[in-house]
């Protein structure tokens, strides 16, 4: 039995300044699934899930989620609808302590239980150690991963990543490709992957978008993802 | 006729509007009752007003303006002295004739001034000897930080001395200063006799309610205070009991000239928050100018002033009779010693009449004969001819 | 005269200038620290808490209730304000300062022709105390601790309540937060609204002891903005600091040499702090605590 | 005589010992790779050598002189220059003034405009010219920067992960342009995750592990070890899996 | 001769608005407009646009400092008043024969600009920045004004000009030509009118070849990000300082010139509202541009006095609402948002 459409887009254009960096793009995600977007860089990925999430105005097309159009609900509140996003390049807020940037991740929770910290504090262990420490000293990675915690504390149904391995060292790469994998196999929370480390996509992704100039362009399904020959030509400049 | 041309300015916003809004009424109040009898000599007073707001390069401007572009006859304009420093070049420059109707540090020696306002002469000479007599010798200043202050801490200090008196203490408060808690111990170290606050501005009347709130109960004595600022209507009493002040004119004077003044100007304005000693001077002022006109039968400012030298431009106003002083420019006034009562009340223990402002003519100052066009003061007197 | 006596009429004077300057600052840091807006129109708010208590003193109910009062208009007023016009300039923080400054000229110049000129004062209340053959006002002493419960106020707020972290999160990276579920704009308004009410809590609590007029706001400004800089971006490690360190170089240099001095110390010990600290008092203590 | 040496580094930040007696050289022609994992103080390391930070105790040497004292713009001008980890571009410029602010030490201004093209070009620019820096994505952004450090002409490049959020071609285009540089005789130092990469350019490759320099040697050398392995790489090592890129 | 017409093509760039021969077209026609009008016109409008222009030159090197080297000056009105009174001091001691007023308009300028090299030391090689510098500056300004304010008593005299306190210095001299068979005496009139144009475009011309030249591109640099700049190489301080003295000369040219045409300077033209005032100029025109400060302040300088004189008390009630309107409708300032509005319009890309 196929599983419900958790998201899609529909002729969705969006971008800044009254410009479309999304030229009418459509995609679907359904609950539970992996999906991962692939491009060049400037093709639009981010600006992508910045629309999703609603930090970029989506001047055509829509956005659909759970059913309902979103695309007119101010960021906060699809938050509050359970999407979580991890952005590019990091975005922590540096003046905050960790702890306090994993309370401002938490406030969608009502009630964050200790066991919530801990299984998040669990899969980086450097966020435990450095629990006091003002987000914005800490290293690149750290950072990073800082970022990521704080979507996780807050159950999120749904995960929008955008290149979350960027400046991550490679054993923690894989750790969390493991973990996302994991969470998506016992909580059934849907991520859709922005990323452009192969390994990783590979490791995660069970379906893969190709995006150029603001469209798809391609799909990709599992047998795709496994040839390495395809991936490559679809990245390639 | 040809309408006789009169600029008015005058701050009716900014800082220093609560005690000059009252001026710009007090002349329109005059130049309707002229125009309604029929003007000056058949001409008509037509107004000129412009707000300076409180801003010196306002009155900058507007000099220029109502000389070189409405080519007023003369113009009324000024409460800080400074704001009269900043305009009295360009009066000179194009020879204009000004009426300054303020009370000030006195000193000005200028042939294209006509100063209504009482100086400290008039005002010193008549309430410290008046409160030595009655509270004792012992003195202490409090005085803005600034020409106004200075000059007439030195005049009271001098005063105090010529009468066998001790300055037991002087504090100088810069404008806008509004936190006192320092100087009320200060005076209370002192222990004076009495107090002269010569405090200037909204922000250090808030003195007499921190006096009042730190019991300090000495009594007071100022040629500023309620006779400009009526801070005995905004606090409430006891705040500035025992506060004596010497004015050339106060609504509460209990004259039928005075009760008259007021009660036209409360019919027009019925609003004005207080009739005070500056409106009073501009309200005379426009009735003097009326007056030299009529007799030189011309508004050129030359022919005015051969009037003004024959010495008896005299007038009686709303106070009583003056009379202006053709080596000075300068007014003689009637004084009255404002006592303000536990109930913020008013009584007047005592009042001078003709108080000349003579100062300047004693010191050298004599228009007849030059115009140095420049301010002086006893620490910087006149060249001796 | 003994030395108890001194030292206490010095610890009173220490007190008054530490109270004015806590008290003046504190709307303005919580707007200016937080949110990053130059607000000018700082004065204006306190000016509106003054107006307000007093008229509702006149009406006959007790002046804490009036001061409430004031706090609570004003409050609501900057509430107004940030949603006409502050919100539409985050972006641009610089642009702050004019338009408040066009505020400001409203605000002060709306007051007196709609109220006239002056409005007549309520009295200050509680009398006075001898200490040593001085006496001294008490009023003056419920300012000093109301500039203290203030502080301590901010401080649970902001350290220990969801809204301050989520305030704190909001100015830092709005489009973060607002992905993360936070109402952005509603803490906006708030904590505009909670700056402008401490001013119009500033404004009730000394308008017993001042003239009311238009322009009383200014009388305020120079403090304000001199104890927010010289403690720095973080509000409340940087206020009681820098107060602290003002009140003490004010009240000496007043008492020893006049209230010229006082001020011209103020200026110029903000000049040093800030030549030695370039980033305030609390951006000193954050970078060696890091 | 090394070009960049390091003796004895140390930075505390309050209690933390962020590098930890670093002792590194870099000979002249080299390209050097620094790798660790995350929080192992490389970019502090960078920091100290631009002056950014003043070193808690220790010393470093720009073509034999020692500058540890020296401000920052100073070393640039001695011939350093950098590329942040996060981009450090000038945002409300366009993408052309962000170029010609950078150059126009370094050419006439004759030449200049022309020499700017000439980098658009390369940088795969040439279209956003009049783009906002800010505007840019993420990967143009990282792009305009390595530009605007080379076209310093350094002697010594310093580059914080130089192909973070680069597809694997561009990671190994920069690699092309980075060799190409190299063969130009400039001196690099790379911090990078990306193993292909460092496969790709690395001469030589320090570990920096807690602050301390862990092991040292060719890339070969380093992922066969297995400590390395087991603080930094994880089980499978990224050569193993993306053979193609090596021979690219 | 390359290096002269490169000189001369820095007057266009991406610093400034405006270029091609459409905008110099534009430019000579209104210089032409500027230079005929007072024949066309009375003494007391050509005396008041003199006094408009005299403050024009203050606003442009505050566009400079926080414009294009985004380090917000709060204390322009130092360098103001500090050139005023020397002006006043120097002339009043040493007259105006010979044409010593000149003399004392470059002495003026020059102490302003030599205050701004300390003050500038000071806080650039402190590395002062952000509001910390607005307030500091502003801090210096105001000390200015309170000691000033309180020089009233004759001991408070450099030579045989007295201070004189909060009223203010007057009977210096206006500025004067030395001309054989008698000077010239530059009331505000149309003789001051064609220097003080002459200065005008001299040093708008100037500016746009400095904004526009690498120094400028390293202003801008510093302005986005300074660590990049120095990163660049660049010592930023130096650059930053340099900035920071042309624009406290400007404001000293501003000082200089306003004494001379009042006879005038005060303490309170160092005070908080003074200081304020030519931020509010500079935010309105447009502060990242030379030409968009110029004509905002001069826009803004006219409205207001207009608005004062037919407005009454309501004035200053209009005024604010104008300048809360003009930032929210006109984010990057009036003009500088309105040329690009007539610049799309036209189908021009890349204007500002
Ligand atoms: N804030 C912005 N304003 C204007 N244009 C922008 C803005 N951000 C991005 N763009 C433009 O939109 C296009 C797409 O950018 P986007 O960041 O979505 O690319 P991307 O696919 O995520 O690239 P990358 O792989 O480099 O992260 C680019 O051409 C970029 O110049
Ligand atoms: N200003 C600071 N205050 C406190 N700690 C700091 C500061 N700067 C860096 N650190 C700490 O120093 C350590 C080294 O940081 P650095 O940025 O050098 O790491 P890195 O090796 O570059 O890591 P990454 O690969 O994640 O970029 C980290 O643990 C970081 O938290
Ligand atoms: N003239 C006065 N009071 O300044
Ligand atoms: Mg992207
Ligand atoms: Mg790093």
């Amino acid at each position: 039995m196929r599983k419900e459409v958790l998201l899609s887009t529909l002729g969705l254009r969006a971008g800044y300044g009254g410009k479309p960096v999304l030229q009418g793009l459509d995609l679907t995600v359904r609950e539970g699934e992996i999906v991962a977007v692939i491009g060049r860089n400037g093709v639009g990925k981010s600006t992508l899930m910045k629309s999703l999430i609603g930090l970029v105005p989506v001047m055509d097309g829509s956005v659909i989620y759970r059913g309902e159009a979103v695309e007119h609900l101010p960021a906060h509140k699809r938050a509050r609808l359970g999407v979580g996003y991890v952005p590019q390049g990091r975005d922590v807020f540096p003046r905050l302590t960790v702890a306090e940037n994993i309370a401002v991740g938490a406030m969608l929770k009502r009630a964050v239980t200790q066991a919530d910290r801990d299984r998040v504090l669990d899969y980086f262990p450097i966020l435990r150690e450095r629990w006091g420490q003002r987000a914005g000293t800490m290293s690149g990675g750290q950072q990073q991963q800082l970022a990521i915690g704080r979507v996780l504390i807050a159950d999120p149904a749904l995960i929008l990543l955008d290149e979350p391995s960027e400046g991550i060292q490679p054993n923690i790469v894989q750790d969390i490709a493991r973990i996302m994998v994991e969470l998506n196999r016992t909580t059934g929370v849907t991520i859709v992957l922005v990323e452009q480390n192969i390994d990783m996509i590979r490791a995660m992704a069970q379906r893969c978008y190709v995006m150029d100039k603001g469209r798809i362009v391609a799909e990709l399904d599992r047998d795709g993802l496994a040839d390495g020959a395809a991936m490559r030509r679809h990245l390639a400049v | 006729a040809d309408p006789i041309k009169l600029g008015v300015l005058e701050d009716q916003s900014g800082d220093f509007a609560a005690a000059t809004i009252g001026k710009v009424h007090a002349i329109q109040l005059a130049a309707e009752e002229i125009n309604k009898a029929g003007g000056i000599d058949g001409r008509p007073l037509e107004l000129v007003i412009y707000d300076t707001q409180s801003d010196n390069t306002r009155y900058q401007e507007f000099m220029r303006r109502v000389l070189q572009r409405d080519k007023v006859d003369a113009v009324f304009a000024g409460f800080s002295s400074a704001s009269r420093e900043a305009y009295r070049p360009i009066v000179n420059q194009f020879d204009g004739l000004a009426f300054y109707n303020n009370q000030y540090e006195g000193g000005v020696c200028d042939a294209n001034m006509i100063v209504t306002g009482a100086v400290p002469e008039q005002q010193f000479s008549t309430l410290i000897p008046w409160m030595m007599e009655k509270y004792g010798k012992k003195v202490y200043t409090l005085a803005a930080d600034y020409n106004f202050g200075q000059i007439s801490a030195e005049w009271v200090r001098n005063i105090v001395k010529e009468n066998g008196g001790e300055m037991v203490g002087e504090d100088f408060i810069p404008l806008g200063v509004s936190q006192f808690s320092q100087n009320i111990q200060n005076i209370q170290k002192a222990k004076p006799d009495f107090v002269v606050t010569l405090l200037v501005g909204t922000a250090q009347a808030s003195y007499y309610e921190q006096a009042a709130a730190a019991s300090v109960n000495l009594p007071m004595a100022s040629s500023v205070n309620v006779g400009q600022g009526y801070e005995h209507k905004r606090f409430k009493p006891p705040s500035l009991k025992d506060m004596y002040v010497t004015t050339n004119y106060i609504e509460e004077i209990d004259t039928p000239a005075s009760k008259a003044f007021f009660a036209k100007f409360k019919a027009k304005f019925p609003d004005e928050p207080y009739v005070n000693q500056e409106a009073e001077n501009s309200y005379l002022a426009v009735y003097l100018y009326k007056q030299m006109v009529e007799r030189a039968k011309s508004t050129k400012r030359d022919d005015l002033r051969k009037e003004i030298a024959k010495g008896d431009v005299c007038m009686d106003a709303p106070e009583g009779k003056v009379c202006l002083d053709p080596k000075s420019q300068h007014m003689s006034h009637t004084i009255y010693l404002a006592k303000v009562g536990a109930d913020h009340s008013i009584t007047f223990p005592k009042v001078w009449e003709d108080i000349k402002p003579y100062w300047l003519g004693e010191a050298g100052c004599d228009l007849t004969k030059s115009d140095p066009s420049a301010q002086y003061t006893p620490s910087n007197p006149p060249p001796k001819p | 005269m003994d030395v108890g006596t001194l030292a206490f009429s010095a610890l009173y004077q220490f007190g008054d200038a530490f109270a004015f300057l806590v008290l003046s600052a504190c709307g303005l840091a919580v707007i200016f620290g937080m949110m990053g807006v130059i607000n000018l129109a700082h004065g204006e708010f306190i000016m509106c808490g003054a107006y307000v208590t007093v008229s509702v003193a006149h009406t006959g109910l007790p002046l804490p209730l009036a001061i409430a009062c004031g706090a609570i208009v004003s409050a609501m007023v900057g509430a107004l304000v940030e949603l006409i016009v502050i919100r539409h300039l985050y972006e641009r923080p610089l642009d702050t300062i004019v338009a408040t400054w066009g505020l400001s000229l409203i605000a002060t110049q709306g007051t007196l022709i709609l109220l006239g000129s002056t409005m007549a004062g309520v009295g200050t209340p509680f009398g006075s105390f001898q200490m040593g053959g001085y006496s001294y006002s008490l009023y003056r002493l419920v300012l000093f601790f109301m500039a203290l419960a203030v502080l301590a106020g901010l401080y649970a707020l902001f350290n220990w309540t969801r809204f301050g972290v989520m305030a704190r999160a909001t100015i830092q990276v709005p489009h973060m937060a607002a992905a993360l579920g936070v109402d952005t704009r509603l803490v906006y308004s708030l904590t505009f609204a909670l700056g402008a009410g401490l001013a119009g809590l500033t404004g009730g609590l000394y308008a017993p002891t001042m003239t009311l007029v238009p322009t009383m706001g200014t009388t305020f400004i120079m403090e304000a903005f001199v104890t927010v800089v010289v403690g720095g971006a973080d509000v409340f490690l940087g206020t009681a600091p820098a107060a602290a360190v003002l009140a003490v170089v004010k009240s000496v240099m007043t008492s020893w040499q006049g209230q010229l001095f006082g001020q011209i110390g103020l200026l110029v010990t903000v000049i040093i702090v800030i030549r030695v600290l370039p980033k305030g008092i609390s951006g000193f203590l954050l970078r060696e605590r890091a | 005589m090394a070009l960049l040496e390091a003796r004895a580094l140390n930075k505390h930040f309050g209690g933390l010992h962020v590098t930890n007696n670093v002792d590194l050289a870099l000979e002249p022609g080299e390209i050097h790779c620094l790798i660790g994992p995350n929080g192992a103080g490389k970019s502090t390391l960078f920091r100290l050598i631009l002056g950014e930070h003043q070193p808690s105790s220790g010393q470093i040497l720009f073509g034999g002189e020692d500058i540890t004292a020296l401000k920052s713009y100073k070393r640039i001008r001695r011939g350093m220059s950098v590329k942040f980890q996060v981009p450090g571009i000038f945002k409300a410029l366009s993408v052309r003034q962000n170029l010609e602010i950078a150059m126009q030490q370094h050419y006439p201004p004759a030449a200049l405009h022309a020499e700017i093209d000439r980098l658009l070009d390369f940088l795969k620019l040439e279209g956003e010219a009049k783009q906002l820096a800010g505007n840019l994505s993420h990967g143009q952004k990282q792009w305009l920067e390595i530009g605007m450090a080379v076209s310093l002409k350094p002697r010594l490049l310093l580059l914080d992960e130089p192909t973070a959020g680069m597809s694997p071609d561009e990671t190994r285009a920069t690699g092309d342009m980075i060799q190409r540089l190299n063969a130009d005789g400039m001196t690099v130092l790379a911090v990078e995750h990306d193993m292909a990469f460092v496969r790709q350019v690395a001469h030589k490759v320090t570990v920096l592990h807690l602050g301390q320099v862990f092991a040292q040697g060719t890339i070969d050398e380093i992922v066969a070890d297995e400590r390395v392995a087991a603080i930094y790489l994880g089980q499978s090592t990224p050569s193993t899996d993306a053979p193609e890129a090596a021979h690219a | 001769m390359n290096a002269l017409t490169r000189f001369f093509a820095r007057l266009e760039g991406p610093q400034t608005i405006g270029r091609g021969p459409g905008f110099w077209i534009g430019f000579l026609v209104v210089l032409t407009g500027a230079c005929l009008y007072p024949q066309f016109s009375d003494g007391y409008t050509v005396g008041n646009t003199v006094y408009f222009f005299t403050w024009v030159f203050m606003a442009l090197g505050l566009s400079l400092i926080w414009g294009y080297g985004g380090a917000l000056s709060f204390g322009q009105t130092a360098f103001f008043g500090i050139a005023g009174y020397s002006y006043g001091i120097l002339t009043i001691n040493f007259g105006a024969a010979y044409g010593f007023t000149l003399v004392a308009v470059v002495l003026a300028v020059a102490i302003a600009a030599l205050f701004a090299v300390l003050l500038g030391y000071f806080l650039f090689f402190g590395r002062i920045s952000g509001v910390f510098l607005g307030i500091v500056t502003l801090s210096v300004t105001l000390v200015l004004e309170r000691f000033m304010a309180q020089t009233a008593g004759p001991e408070w005299r450099i030579g045989s000009a007295r201070l004189n306190g909060f009223n203010g210095m007057s009977n210096m001299p206006p500025l004067t030509i030395p001309w054989p068979g008698g000077d010239i005496v530059l009331f505000p009139d149309v003789q001051l009118y064609y220097v003080v144009l002459g200065l005008l475009v001299l040093v708008y011309l100037l500016l746009r070849i400095l904004v526009n030249s690498s120094f400028g591109n390293v202003l801008v640099a510093i302005r986005e990000n300074p660590e990049r700049a120095e990163m660049l190489g660049y010592d930023i301080r130096k650059y930053q300082l340099g900035a920071f003295v042309i624009g406290a000369a400007l404001a000293g040219l501003s000082g200089v010139l306003y004494t001379t045409w009042g006879q005038y300077i005060t303490p309170s033209s160092m005070g908080m509202t003074a200081a304020a005032l030519p931020i509010v100029w500079v935010a309105v025109g447009g502060r990242s541009d030379i030409t968009s400060t110029l004509i905002g302040t001069l826009v803004v300088l006219s409205a207001f006095q207009a608005l004062t004189i037919h407005g009454s008390q309501y004035a200053l009630v209009v005024m604010g609402i104008l300048l809360v309107l003009t930032v929210l409708i006109a984010p990057r300032g009036l003009i500088l948002s309105g040329a690009s509005r007539i610049g799309r319009l036209f189908g021009k890309r890349g204007d500002a």
